[in-house]
């Protein structure tokens, strides 16, 4: 099974900047990404549980994005525009991706 | 005195308050119970379209007059001029930074729908009516407050607002279906009521306790949390600003010519604070405030004390100075 | 004509449709009102629970006949017939692929329960009583359609058919509950009712509101993103495929000698598409088509079509042929 | 006899028991038919918060006496002492290990809720009327039992009881929602029931119905992924210890003097097995415990047949002793 | 801590074909993996969100299986046979395990 | 975009445990992580899905933590503490962040 080296970039952020971060991933070029839910955590800001978050929408997500290395850095800079000032993690890692042409 | 003493009385030993009170006491002993999200939500949709369609009706029935515009400005006056009491305040009795006292700032200019909720049922059970727009009046006062929260900053360069986040304010979730379901009521009238009726009417007061029992959770879990914030000056202004509030709201109320109930509700408006839409733009626009400084003052000092002390006193304030 | 009008302005003004109206209104308004996932679940479930239990309690009051077995056949046959029509109508006014017109054409033989629903409200409010088999037909509709789709396209080798697969379509949940509730509300009957009158019957129509806002949320957000499909010959065939299934249905109804009820019910069931069961199906069997075309005819343009002008308009039509 | 027979008859045909047979069934049929998470956890909430009320309410109304504190008591040493025995059955017919075999005890001393509520629904449609304070009782024995489950292994060095353990299963949600309803029902009385009675009483059947449904899903497919738990041991265990249980409670009930509602409460009590608070336990104190034989035991066997056969049994039973 | 070299791939997939994907895993002898909810995304075919899906349903997952390196193209075979014409995307990258035993 | 190396823990243990293991890794200086959910899954034990476990909470978690490549070990260890004797996958592998300072 044919592989192809690829960037696995996962971004915890607050869900109330989802759709900031998308639409600045798709201005990027960025067209594939998923997003997944995330139930609590623990950080500098304190910890915290989607129970009890008093604003139900106060809760944090990840955006996962599996890029072409190539387009790597200009996907970091749009998502850190967004992320920026607010609270949240950005990881990077390498990984390989069946059926690249789909990317 | 006696009067209010009594009523602040029957008042804590309603079943929503003693709900609350339940979720608080479960929250703090650190018992597992938890209301799920999705079922929160859904009662939160619940009580938005049933208290909305109500007051559509209402106005239905009874007609609109002029006071409706005068109270809908009133209450974006109110919204929009509370945060720089508000800052004010803070900025005396506390050692907040400028940051994060106008984003509290902001929380007390908006408003809290539960507690206008739950002061409806108190005037329900008194047999006092009110204005049914003062929905449309809730939802009125959401917004002004946070664009004066920015206003407060901007000066520091910090706060941030766009197009994206003006939208996302004025059409969140919970002013549409609120105001949506007020048109509906209002234009389908006591037919429309007829027909869903046996969902939104006598039911309510039993969700309104499931939902105070998780409010009760969140707020003791909050205060957990945020115990921190609690220091004298904080703690003093959470329970002084909606007084300070609801003596404007009832002046308001007086010169527009407002019902005794109708002047109940617009001081309760004014006295209560937000926890949904205003913190949640100010995680965007302003993301160096402390979200457990405005969260604890707001849901952790200021909700109890209204749904408990602050209900039956602005009754008894209003109820003392109304014609009747 | 002057009774369609009226009847459907009558319409247009209920509840469930201003709130479908709401919802659409917000999605477009892109508010972020949304009802969650579990919540809307768990509204749908209630929905099949109540309908089919219904149904059943009035088989159980009024006995069957003979008419029972032929509805059921005329609503296999037209599950089964209809998406010939509709492919042939496709391929005629639209330049959709094969693949795709055949996935559109299996939804259009099949049902939305929810639009059969709002019928059964119409008719309720008009004093209209139908057979309360008609619960059973429309499971019985829901999925040989899929098979007239994947024969459609089975010449060009593709959609894919295994024994995994029937059985989802078969036994998924939506028909279980349904026709189990069914069962059950036959065999417990008028004391079943008594029991669980006070859940299923007079809340219903709320319930129903807050489901039909958050149809008009998905669809209006449907509209939003699948808008490219809405040329206008895709756009015809969504408005008119409906009026063609429902003359089909009342013919097979005259046919029976189905009441004037279970006529427009029908007309009905043949006239909606298919938003839940066929869409899962087509993403299993038939991956290759494009699902927001199928999902922005069935639930972008039909699905409001029949909301609004349609049940109105299959009412006058049955009133206008129907002895009596 | 005959009595017993008709009244298990009519039992089987109720729509609670009908609904948890269709969940069941579809479960085995392989359908996708499934109840959000979040909507099962928000119905049981409304379970308990609605039984936990009437309770108190019906304290409330009748005044407590001496019995009360008794019937308490006697659950607690319920609760405490059935593990024992059911240890010691299962050594005796079944082969699980010491471990497994203190596990499923720990669970046949503790309580199923919805089969106590189930009773009650029994008691009601015949008219028998039960001490309002046997929610309190079912409280009082969710947990004594897995303190005995632990001493029963604690001799093989297994099973670990931490402070933190403790406060987890005595302040569990279910627990605390429980009691808590109750107290809130015993101090607000009928006046607090005027207020919440159209949301806690007449939809109560119906919302069990759908309960039982998604209880039928769970235990269908626990019973297929643990099918090999049933050999005739644990299933000869899992029919015989709910009687012998129900015998025991029968007993004390005699002693204490309860009603004959009451009666066949604390029986059918004895008689149920956990199904949330043990097995939870027993996963954070006891992992090395199989937990598919002891959900397979609890709520394929047992709580099918508490459902269905055991309570019209106890009822017969109690029925026969009591005085009146 | 002894760590062991192991396998993690990343299948994001409909949730329709789910339970397709579960059983071509179990008959790869792949005894081992979790599924994940994911809340909405973006990708060739469109962008989508769990709120917004028509049929509910309609959502993807994400499974996640951590795997023995020498199985790992047994498994890819197996879960190319499903996810072949559709869409979805396959990762895979490196990572230690502990408690090695249990695979 | 300037990057750090750093180590990604996935733990995906029972949710009964999650509060416990909270507290270990909190106890071993690790103020960091996220919380995620997980729908279902197979494993030694079983396969399971969260609409079928009975008592609901029955599920599992996933602990996703970035950390200190230096920090690793002494929380693994209080991981390990508290997983030992229960079901569960403990992973590790290489990643890089952004915003280092924030760790
Ligand atoms: N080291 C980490 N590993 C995983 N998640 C983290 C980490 N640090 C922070 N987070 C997540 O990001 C949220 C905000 O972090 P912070 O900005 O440090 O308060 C936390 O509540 C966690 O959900
Ligand atoms: N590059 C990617 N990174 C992460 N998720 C992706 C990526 N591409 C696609 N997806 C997910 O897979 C779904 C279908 O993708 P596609 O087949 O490209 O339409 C998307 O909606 C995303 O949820
Ligand atoms: N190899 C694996 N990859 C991913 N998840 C796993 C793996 N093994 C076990 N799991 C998860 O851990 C749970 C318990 O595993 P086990 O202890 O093997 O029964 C499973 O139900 C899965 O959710
Ligand atoms: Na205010
Ligand atoms: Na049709
Ligand atoms: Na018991």
């Amino acid at each position: 099974m044919e592989k192809h080296d690829a960037k696995r970039v996962a971004i915890i952020i607050e869900a109330i900047m989802e759709s900031r971060l998308r639409q600045a991933l798709e201005g990027a070029g960025v067209t594939g990404f998923s997003v997944l839910p995330v139930l609590g955590g623990s950080g500098r800001s304190g910890s915290w549980s989607r129970d009890d978050t008093v604003s139900r929408g106060g809760g944090m997500v990840q955006v996962i994005c599996i890029i072409r290395p190539e387009k790597l850095d200009r996907m970091l800079e749009a998502a850190f525009e967004v992320v920026d000032r607010h609270i949240g993690v950005v990881t990077i890692s390498d990984c390989q991706v069946l059926r690249a042409d789909r990317f | 005195m006696q009067d209010v003493l009594s009523l602040a009385a029957q008042n804590l030993l309603s079943p929503i308050v003693l709900f609350f009170v339940l979720g608080v006491g479960a929250a703090l002993a650190r018992s597992d119970l938890t209301i799920p999200e999705a079922v929160a939500k859904g009662i939160s949709l619940y009580l938005l379209f049933a208290i909305g369609f109500k007051g559509g009706v209402a106005v239905s029935n009874n007609g609109i007059d002029l006071t409706l515009g005068m109270t809908l400005m009133a209450g974006v006056i109110l919204s929009f001029v509370l945060p720089f009491i508000a800052f004010a305040l803070l900025r005396w009795i506390s050692q907040l930074s400028r940051t994060d006292a106008a984003a509290v700032a902001g929380h007390y200019g908006s408003i809290s729908i539960v507690t206008f909720v739950a002061a409806t049922s108190v005037l329900q059970s008194s047999g006092i009516v009110a204005e049914g727009y003062m929905v449309a009046v809730a939802a009125a006062m959401e917004a002004p407050a946070i664009f004066s929260a920015l206003l407060l900053v901007s000066s520091g360069g910090k706060g941030r607002m766009d197009g994206a986040l003006i939208r996302e304010i004025l059409l969140n979730g919970s002013i549409v279906l609120l105001v949506g379901s007020f048109f509906i009521g209002w234009i389908t009238g006591a037919e429309g009521m007829a027909k869903i009726e046996a969902l939104i009417v006598s039911p309510f007061q039993g969700v309104l306790c499931l939902f105070l029992l998780d409010m009760g959770l969140v707020a003791g879990r909050g205060l957990k949390q945020g115990r921190a914030v609690l220091r004298p000056g904080p703690l003093v202004f959470g329970m002084l600003m909606p007084v300070i509030g609801s003596c404007l709201g009832l002046a308001f109320a007086l010169i527009i010519g407002l019902s005794l109930g109708g002047a109940v509700l617009l001081m309760v408006l004014a006295a209560s604070a937000s926890y949904i839409a205003v913190p949640a733009a100010m995680r965007v626009a302003l993301p160096e405030a402390n979200p457990s400084v405005y969260l604890t003052l707001s849901l952790g000092v200021t909700f109890p004390f209204n749904l408990t002390l602050g209900i039956p006193l602005y009754l008894a304030m209003a109820s003392a100075v109304h014609g009747g």
